[in-house]
C-alpha cells in the first residue's frame, strides 16, 4: 500500500463524511416522509381526526371513572366477584407458560447445532418455531373455540403454542452459549442423549431458562386477558361484557380493570426482582438438584 | 480420618437431593391436575365438536358448490360457495350440472341426484335410490332400508343426507345440493370475469398483448377474494405497528431521560415517569383501544395510538434503563471540552444508547405486527378485523386460512424486515442520523 | 488386547491421523507426545468414539470398536474412559454428582435423571475421591475445586467407570507444575495398583520418560516414534518435534516449570506495587 | 350545531363479515357523497361497542343500530342520536324475536327442561342475545337469570353466531339468537342468524329445536348524530327513506334482506327497551 | 499566569484536597506525583471546573476560574483541555469526529448536533492527528484502535482546542511502556514546540523526572513537594510515598518496564515450545 499524503487523508476523509451526510439525510427525509405520510393514512382512514379527538382524550376514562367513584361502595364486592376469573387467566397464563416451556425447552434442544441429535431435523425444526412464533395466539384461539367452544383451554393451547415458538428460540440462543465441554465429558463416560443434556445442559443455562420464562410468564397474563375478549374465558371476557355495556355497568368495569391491572403490575415487579437477582449471580444452592 | 462419616453424610445429601429432584416434578405434575380439574379438560373431549375440525380442515383447502332450486317456483341457482358473487350466470352450469325439464346433478362416483317436478332423487350406488316429494304437508321421503343410516336426518319437514360425494338437503321450499371440490375456487377472477378459466399461457399470451393491466385489476379486484382489500388490510396493519412503535420511540426518548437516575434532575420527577411508564404498560394495548375509540372512533389511527400508548411506557423503561447504563467516562470526556449542556447529550450519550435503542425498537417492530394484527381484530381494522369477522361468520374457511397464511407471512417477513434493518443500521451506525 | 490397524481420521484434504498402527498386549502406560496439532487428541478422541474414524479399525479384546453404534458405542465408551485437558466436568454440580456421573452409562436414563444413584456407589465415589485425597470436597461444586483438584474430579469419574482403559489427553496441561505431578502420580498409581491401561497424551517429554512404560511419537498424523523411554534420545524427540539444531529439551517441558514459577514470582513483586 | 361538515362517516354494526357489509353498503355511501357532497367514510368495528363509542364520541355520523344500542347511546348521551327511520318487514311489521333453541337430540323443548342447565346469551349489547331475554325468561321462570340460581350456568358466547355453534356443539344446553319468525323453522326462518347458519351449511335445523320465543322486539332504528346541521339530517332522512323505490338491490344490502323500505320513527318506540336496560344496569 | 490560592475540596469529612496553594508564572510542563488517593484527579479536576472547589481560588490570567459559571465556565474548559487516563473518548464515533470534538465550544450547538464541521477544522484535526503520528487512523472508530493510539487522539483533541493549558489525569497509566513512552514524548514536544503549560499527574516518579521541569508532590491532599527533579531524593519521595525504609524507588516505576519485558520475553519462549 503507497504512503498516503496527510492532503489524501484529509481528501478522502472529506469525501467519506460527505457521502456519509448525504446517506444519513436520505435516511432522515425517507423516515420522515414514512411517518409523516403514515400518519396521513392512518388519521385519514379513521373515524374521527387525531386533533379533534385530543380533546376528548379523557371523556372515556372519565365516564368510567365517575361511575367507579359514585358507587365506589360496591367495588369491593365486585373484587370478590371477579377473582375466580381472575385466577382462571393466571392460570391460563401459568398453565400456557409451564407446558410452552417444557416442549420449547425439548424443541431448543433439537434446533441447537451441536446438542441435536438429529442435525437434519434442526432446519426443518427451527422453521417450525418460526411459524409458531408469527402466528398471533388469537389466530389459534379463536380458531380452537370453533372446535373446542369456549373457556379457557382454547386460550391455554393458543398461548402455550406461542409460548413453544417464542420460548423455543430463545432457549436455543442461550444454549448455543452453553460450553461443550462438560457434555463432551458426559459424552466420554457413555451417557445418552437425554443423560447428557439433563445433566450437561441443563445445569448450565437453567438460571438463563427460568429467566425467560418468568418474562414470557408476563407478558403470557396479558395475552390471556386478551383472548377473554374473544371468548376465551377469564377476567378478559367480563371486562369485554362490562366494558361494552357501557353507562350501569361501568363500575364492574372499573373494579375489574382494577383488579387486572394490579395483578400485572404485581406479576412483573415479582418476576422483574427475580429474574434480576436469577441472571445477575446471587443464584446461590443449585438450581437443579 | 475414615471416609465413613463423609459418605454417610453424603448419602444423606443425596436423599434431600432426590427429594428435591422429585419434588419440582410433582409440584408442575399438581399443578396440571390442578389445570385438568379447574378447565374440565376431561370433558372437553365430549364437548369438543370432531364435525366441525373436520369441517374447517376439509374446508380450508376446498370449496363447495350449491345447486339450489326453490320447490314453489322450480327456478335453479348454482352458485359456489352459494355466494350472489360465485352466482353461474344464467344458462351456464358446470359441466356435472345437466339444466332442463329434469335437472340432472352428477355428484361423481355414479351418485346422482335428479330434481324432477315434484320429486328430488338421489341415487347412491351401493344403497338404492331415495325419492323425496316436498309439498305443503312437509317433506315425504322414501328410502330403500327401514332402518336409517346415520348420515340421513330426516324429519318431516326437512331431510338431510350427507355421503362423501356431497350432500343433499330437502325441506319444503328448497331442495339443495352441495358437490365439493379440491383447493380455491375462483381465487384469480371470478365467473364474471372474462379470464377465468384461462390456462396460464393464454393468460400470458393476454397479457403480452397489452391486457396486464386489466388482468391485474381483474385479479385485484376479485370479488371473492378481494385481493386488493386484504392487502390494504395487511397495509393498514403494518401501518399501526410502524406508526404506533416509532411514534413511541420518539415520544419514549426524552421521557426516559427524565426517568434516567443520572439526568432527572428531580427525584419526585423520576418516580412520577416510572409509574407513569409501568401503568402504560400495565394498561394493555387492547384496552388503550376500547379508551381511545370514544375520542378517535373506529381505525387505524386509534389502534397506532394505542401500540403507541403501550409501547411509550415499554421503551420509556428500557431507555431509562439504557440511560442509566452509561459511560459517563465519555460525557466527562466532552465535558471537558467546554461543550454546552445539548451537545454533551449528543456526543456524550446519543452515541452509547443508539445500538441498544435501535435494536429495541426494531425488535417491537415485529411483535407490535402481532400486536396490531390483535388489535385491528378487536376495534381498529386491518388484517385482524377481516379474520376475526371470516372465523366468526363460520363459513369459507379457505378465507380464514387465507388470511392466517397471509399474517404468518407478514408477521415473519417483518420479523426478517426488522432483523436485516437491525443488522444494517448498528453495524455502519455512526452515532445515529 | 488393544490394536490400532491403519487408523485414519481425515477432516477434509487433512489427515488428522494418518495410517496409525498400535499394539498393545498387556496393560500398560503410554505417552503419547508431538507437537501442537500432530494429532494426538484426535486419536485419543477416536479410541473414546468421540469421533469417528475415517477408516482403519480399532480391535479391542476381539471386537472392532470402531463399527459399534448405539447402546453397544456407549458401552464401549463406559469401558474406555476419558480424561481432558479442560476436565469436561459440570462446573455447577457438586464433586460426588460428577464423579457419579461415571456410572452414567449402567444406569436407567429416569433414574440418573432423578438422582436415584445407589448408595454403594455413592460410597464408592467418596472412597476414589479419597484415595485421591480430595474427599473433603466432596459436597462443593466443581466449579468451587482449583485446577488440579478440579483434574482428580475428572479422574476419579472415569475410575467409577471402572474402565479397562483410562485415556487422557493432555491432562496437566493446564495445571501449574506442582498440581501437574499429583495428577501424573494418581494416574501412575491408578496403572500400577489397578493394572489399568492409561494412554495420556503428554505436551512434555520428561513427564513421558518419568511416568510412562512406552512411548509413542506422532508427527503430522503419523506415527514416527514407538518405543520405551530410553529409547527416546534427544535426537529422536527432535525428529517427533520437527525441531532443528536449537532445539533444547528444556525448551519443551522443565522449563514450564521455571517459567510459570518465574511469573509468580514476578506477579508477587508487581503486586507489591 | 348547524356547522357545515367536511365529511360523513357511517358506521355499521357488526354481526356480519366485515367487508361484505362494507361492500352492501358501498352503494348507499355514493348516494351520500352524491347527495351531501362531502366526502363519505364507512366503517366497521368488530363489535357493537365500537359504532357505540363512535357515535358517542361524534366520530361516527349516522348507523343502523340494534334497539338495545341505541338505548345503550341514549342512556349514556341522550342529546348524542336521534332516531329517524326503521326497517319494515315485507309483511309491514317492524320487529322480530328473540328465539330460544336447544339440540333436538337433549330432549329439550321447552324452558322448563332448561333448569339446572347452561343457557348462553350472545353478545351483552344485542337486544335479541340478551336484554329482551334477560328480562322476559326470568318473568316465565320466576328466577333470576344469574348461573345457578334457575339455570345451571349462564354464559356470554359474544355473538349470534357464537351461540349457535355454541348450541349445536354442546357447548351450552340452551341459547337464544334472532329471527324474524316467519317462513318455517327448517329453513331456519326467512331471515336470521339462523338462516345464515343452515344457508352456510353449518346447522342442521333438524338437530335443533325452538324452545322460547320472544314478544316481538321492535327493529333497531338508523340513528344520525344530533350534532349534524339540519339540512344533513333532512337530506339523509330522506335519502335513506326513499332508498328502496329508488335503488331496492340497494335496501336489500343495505338492510340485509328483503324488506319494504324504512319508515320513519322517534325514540318513543324505544322507551320501553331503554326501560329494560336500565333495569339491568347497576 | 496560573496561581492557585487555598484550594480545597472537601467530599463529606473527607478533604480530597486541602488548601492547595501553587504559583506558576510561565508555561512549564508539571508533574504531580502522589499515592493513590492523594487527591491528584481531584485537583485536576477543579482545575478543569469538572469539579467544584470548596474554597480556594483558581487565578488564570487575572481572572477567578473557581467563579465562572455558564458560557464563561465553558469557554475556560475550551482553554484548558483535560486528558484522562481511560481516554474518554466516543468509542463509537469516528477518530476525526473525536478530535472535532476539542472544538464543540466555538461552534454552534445547531451545526454540531448535524456533525457539520467547516472543512478548514476538519484539515486541521488530521493535521494534528498526522503530527501524532496517528493520520492514517483517521476514519477509523476511536474503539478500533490500542491504547496508546487512543490516548493520542485525545491529546489531539485537547490540541484541537488550542488550550492555554493542558491537563493530563494519568495519561500512561492504562499503557504498556512502549505506548507510555510515545504519549509522554508527544506531551513533551507539545509543551516545548507550542509553548503550552501542561499539568500531569503521574503514577511513576521516573517519568515526572525525565519528562517535567517541576514536580508536585501530594499527600493525603496536602502539597508535600514543589520543586524541580533534581531536588526530588529518594528521602523527598518516601516522605510523598508516606513508605518506610523498604521503599524501593525501583518498585514505583521503571520495575514495570524490566517487569513487562520479562514476562513479554517468557511469553515468547514458552509460545515457541
Ligand atoms: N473438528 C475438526 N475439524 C477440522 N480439523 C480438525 C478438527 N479437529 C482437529 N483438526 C485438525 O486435525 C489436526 C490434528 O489435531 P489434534 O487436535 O488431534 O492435534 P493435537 O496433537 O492434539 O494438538 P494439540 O497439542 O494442539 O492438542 C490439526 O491440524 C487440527 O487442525
Ligand atoms: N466523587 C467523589 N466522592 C467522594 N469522594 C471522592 C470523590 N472523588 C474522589 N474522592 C476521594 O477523594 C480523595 C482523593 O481522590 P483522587 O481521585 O483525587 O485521588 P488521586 O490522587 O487521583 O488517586 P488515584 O491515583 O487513585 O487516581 C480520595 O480519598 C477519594 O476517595
Ligand atoms: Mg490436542
Ligand atoms: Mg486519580
Amino acid at each position: 500500500m503507497a504512503e498516503l499524503t496527510t492532503a489524501d487523508i484529509q481528501s478522502n476523509y472529506l469525501a467519506q463524511v460527505r457521502s456519509k451526510r448525504i446517506m444519513n439525510t436520505i435516511l432522515l427525509i425517507v423516515f420522515v416522509a414514512l411517518m409523516a405520510s403514515g400518519f396521513a393514512t392512518a388519521n385519514d382512514r379513521n373515524a374521527g381526526g387525531f386533533w379533534n379527538g385530543l380533546p376528548m382524550l379523557l371523556d372515556f376514562p372519565g365516564d368510567v371513572i365517575s361511575e367507579a367513584v359514585e358507587r365506589a361502595h360496591l367495588l369491593p364486592g365486585y373484587f370478590v366477584k371477579y377473582l375466580p376469573s381472575l385466577i382462571e387467566t393466571v392460570n391460563i397464563a401459568g398453565a400456557s407458560t409451564l407446558l410452552g416451556g417444557i416442549v420449547g425447552l425439548v424443541m431448543s434442544l433439537l434446533v441447537t447445532r451441536g446438542l441435536a441429535p438429529s442435525p437434519w431435523l434442526v432446519g426443518p425444526l427451527r422453521r417450525v418455531l418460526d411459524v409458531l412464533r408469527a402466528v398471533p395466539e388469537i389466530v389459534i384461539a379463536l380458531v380452537l373455540i370453533f372446535i373446542l367452544g369456549g373457556g379457557p383451554v382454547p386460550a391455554m393451547i393458543a398461548i402455550a403454542l406461542h409460548t413453544v415458538g417464542a420460548l423455543g428460540k430463545l432457549f436455543s440462543e442461550v444454549n448455543e452459549n452453553a460450553s461443550l465441554k462438560p457434555i463432551e465429558g458426559l459424552e466420554s463416560v457413555g451417557a445418552g442423549w437425554v443423560q447428557r443434556m439433563w445433566l450437561g445442559v441443563i445445569p448450565q443455562v437453567a438460571p438463563n431458562y427460568l429467566s425467560y420464562a418468568l418474562l414470557r410468564f408476563e407478558i403470557n397474563i396479558r395475552a390471556s386477558a386478551i383472548l377473554g375478549f374473544v371468548g376465551a374465558g377469564g377476567i378478559g371476557y367480563d371486562l369485554r361484557n362490562t366494558m361494552s355495556w357501557g353507562q350501569g355497568k361501568f363500575d364492574e368495569a372499573a373494579a375489574i380493570f382494577l383488579l387486572l391491572f394490579l395483578t400485572i403490575v404485581v406479576v412483573d415487579q415479582t418476576s422483574s426482582n427475580l429474574r434480576n437477582r436469577l441472571t445477575h449471580g446471587s443464584a446461590k444452592g443449585e438450581i437443579h438438584a | 480420618m475414615t471416609v465413613m462419616p463423609l459418605q454417610i453424610r453424603t448419602a444423606g445429601h443425596f436423599q434431600r437431593k432426590r427429594m428435591m429432584s422429585f419434588a419440582v416434578p410433582a409440584v408442575i405434575l399438581c399443578y396440571f391436575a390442578y389445570i385438568f380439574v379447574a378447565f374440565d379438560i376431561g370433558g372437553l373431549a365430549e364437548r369438543a365438536n370432531l364435525q366441525n375440525a373436520r369441517t374447517l380442515v376439509s374446508d380450508a383447502y376446498s370449496y363447495k358448490t350449491h345447486v339450489t332450486r326453490d320447490n314453489r317456483d322450480g327456478s335453479i341457482d348454482v352458485s359456489i360457495e352459494g355466494e350472489r358473487k360465485g352466482r353461474y350466470l344464467d344458462g351456464n352450469s358446470p359441466a356435472w350440472v345437466t339444466m332442463g325439464n329434469e335437472t340432472v346433478v352428477d355428484l361423481g362416483n355414479h351418485h346422482i341426484v335428479t330434481f324432477r317436478e315434484t320429486q328430488v332423487t338421489y341415487d347412491i350406488p351401493g344403497y338404492g335410490l331415495i325419492v323425496t316429494e316436498p309439498g305443503r304437508s312437509g317433506v315425504n321421503a322414501e328410502f330403500p332400508t327401514n332402518e336409517l343410516p346415520d348420515w340421513i336426518n330426516a324429519s318431516k319437514n326437512r331431510v338431510t343426507i350427507s355421503t362423501d360425494a356431497g350432500r343433499l338437503t330437502v325441506t319444503r321450499n328448497r331442495s339443495e345440493v352441495f358437490r365439493y371440490f379440491l383447493g380455491w375456487e375462483l381465487f384469480f377472477f371470478t365467473l364474471d370475469s372474462p379470464y377465468h378459466g384461462m390456462a396460464l399461457g393464454t393468460l400470458l399470451r393476454h397479457a403480452v398483448h397489452g391486457e396486464a393491466g386489466a388482468i391485474w385489476s381483474e385479479f385485484w379486484a376479485n370479488k371473492m377474494w378481494r385481493h386488493g382489500d386484504v392487502a390494504w388490510a395487511l397495509f393498514e396493519t403494518i401501518l399501526m405497528a410502524f406508526l404506533g412503535t416509532f411514534g413511541a420511540a420518539m415520544v419514549a426518548l426524552p421521557l426516559g431521560f427524565l426517568a434516567a437516575k443520572n439526568f432527572s434532575p428531580l427525584g419526585s420527577l423520576r418516580f412520577a415517569a416510572r409509574r407513569g411508564f409501568d401503568f402504560l404498560r400495565g394498561v394493555d394495548g387492547l384496552i388503550w383501544t376500547i379508551i381511545l375509540s370514544r375520542a378517535f372512533g373506529p381505525g387505524p389511527l386509534t389502534g397506532s395510538l394505542a401500540i403507541l400508548l403501550t409501547d411509550t411506557g415499554s421503551f420509556g423503561k428500557m431507555f431509562s434503563e439504557a440511560l442509566e447504563n452509561v459511560d459517563g467516562k465519555q460525557i466527562e470526556g466532552i465535558t471537558s471540552t467546554g461543550a454546552k449542556p445539548l451537545q454533551r447529550y449528543r456526543f456524550g450519550v446519543i452515541p452509547q444508547i443508539t445500538p441498544v435503542l435501535l435494536s429495541q425498537i426494531l425488535y417491537y417492530l415485529e411483535s407490535n405486527t402481532r400486536s396490531a394484527t390483535i388489535i385491528g381484530a378487536i376495534t381498529g381494522g386491518g388484517i385482524g378485523l377481516m379474520l376475526t369477522q371470516a372465523i366468526n361468520t363460520q363459513k369459507d374457511w379457505e378465507e380464514v386460512t387465507y388470511y392466517i397464511v397471509l399474517i404468518i407471512l407478514m408477521v415473519m417477513l417483518m420479523d426478517t424486515f426488522s432483523g436485516w434493518l437491525r443488522r444494517k443500521l448498528i453495524k455502519g451506525d455512526e452515532g445515529g442520523h | 488386547m488393544l490394536r490400532i490397524d491403519d487408523l485414519t481420521k481425515a477432516f477434509g484434504r487433512n489427515k488428522a491421523v494418518d495410517a496409525a498402527s498400535i499394539v498393545v498386549d498387556k496393560p500398560v502406560m503410554i505417552g503419547i507426545i508431538g507437537r501442537s496439532g500432530a494429532g494426538k487428541s484426535t486419536l485419543l478422541r477416536m479410541l473414546n468414539r468421540l469421533t469417528d474414524a475415517t477408516s482403519g479399525a480399532i480391535m479391542f479384546e476381539g471386537q472392532d470398536v470402531t463399527q459399534l453404534r448405539g447402546a453397544a458405542k456407549r458401552n464401549w465408551q463406559s469401558q474406555c474412559a476419558m480424561i481432558f485437558q479442560q476436565f469436561n466436568l459440570v462446573p455447577r454440580m457438586d464433586v460426588v454428582s460428577n464423579v457419579l456421573h461415571g456410572t452414567l452409562n449402567r444406569r436407567s436414563t429416569f433414574a440418573t435423571m432423578f438422582n436415584l444413584y445407589p448408595t454403594e456407589d455413592i460410597h464408592r465415589a467418596i472412597e476414589i475421591l479419597d484415595r485421591l485425597g480430595i474427599a473433603e470436597h466432596a459436597p462443593k461444586r466443581a466449579e468451587a475445586l482449583s485446577g488440579g483438584q478440579q483434574q482428580r474430579v475428572a479422574i476419579a469419574r472415569a475410575l467409577m467407570q471402572d474402565p479397562k482403559i483410562i485415556l487422557a489427553d493432555e491432562p496437566i496441561a493446564s495445571l501449574d507444575p506442582m498440581n501437574a505431578q499429583v495428577v501424573m502420580q494418581s494416574l501412575r498409581d491408578i496403572h500400577e495398583q489397578d493394572g489399568r491401561m492409561v494412554i495420556a497424551n503428554l505436551h512434555t517429554l520428561d513427564t513421558a520418560r518419568r511416568y510412562c512404560d512406552r512411548v509413542i511419537g506422532m508427527r503430522a498424523g503419523r506415527i514416527v516414534f514407538d518405543g520405551t523411554p530410553e529409547q527416546l534420545t534427544t535426537g529422536v524427540a527432535r525428529d517427533i518435534y520437527g525441531a532443528d539444531e536449537t532445539f533444547s529439551e528444556a525448551a519443551t517441558s522443565t522449563e514450564i516449570e521455571t517459567l510459570s514459577e518465574e511469573v509468580a514470582k514476578l506477579a508477587d513483586i508487581a503486586e507489591s506495587v | 350545531e348547524g356547522h357545515a361538515i367536511d365529511e360523513f362517516r357511517i358506521g355499521i354494526l357488526g354481526g356480519e363479515n366485515a367487508q361484505d357489509r362494507m361492500n352492501s353498503y358501498e352503494c348507499l355511501r355514493g348516494y351520500t357523497e352524491e347527495e351531501l357532497g362531502v366526502e363519505t367514510k364507512l366503517f366497521a368495528p368488530a363489535d357493537y361497542n365500537g359504532v357505540i363509542q363512535g357515535l358517542l364520541g361524534g366520530t361516527l355520523d349516522m348507523a343502523w343500530l340494534g334497539a338495545s344500542s341505541y338505548a345503550a347511546i341514549h342512556i349514556q348521551d341522550e342529546t348524542a342520536v336521534e332516531p329517524i327511520l326503521v326497517k319494515i318487514n315485507l309483511d309491514g311489521s317492524y320487529g322480530y324475536h328473540s328465539i330460544g333453541f336447544a339440540r333436538a337430540d337433549s330432549g329439550i323443548t321447552s324452558l322448563e327442561d332448561m333448569q339446572g342447565k347452561v343457557f348462553g346469551f350472545g353478545d351483552p349489547n344485542s337486544t335479541s342475545g340478551y336484554l329482551i331475554p334477560s328480562i322476559e325468561i326470568p318473568q316465565q321462570t320466576g328466577a333470576s337469570m344469574e348461573s345457578g340460581d334457575y339455570f345451571g350456568e349462564v354464559k356470554f358466547t359474544g355473538g349470534h353466531e357464537q351461540t349457535i355453534v355454541a348450541v349445536n356443539n354442546g357447548d351450552v344446553d340452551g341459547g337464544v339468537t334472532w329471527a324474524d319468525g316467519q317462513g318455517e323453522w327448517e329453513d331456519g326462518f326467512n331471515s336470521g342468524a339462523l338462516r345464515k347458519a343452515v344457508d352456510a351449511g353449518l346447522v342442521d335445523m333438524n338437530d335443533l329445536v325452538e324452545i322460547w320465543r320472544s314478544a316481538p322486539i321492535p327493529e333497531g332504528p338508523v340513528v344520525l348524530r344530533s350534532a349534524l346541521p339540519q339540512d344533513v339530517k333532512d337530506k339523509m332522512t330522506a335519502l335513506v327513506d326513499g332508498l328502496y323505490d329508488a335503488d331496492p338491490d340497494c335496501a336489500y344490502g343495505v338492510a340485509a334482506g328483503e324488506t319494504l323500505g324504512f319508515d320513519p320513527i322517534t325514540h318513543d318506540a324505544y322507551v320501553s327497551i331503554v326501560a329494560a336496560r336500565l333495569a339491568k344496569s347497576n
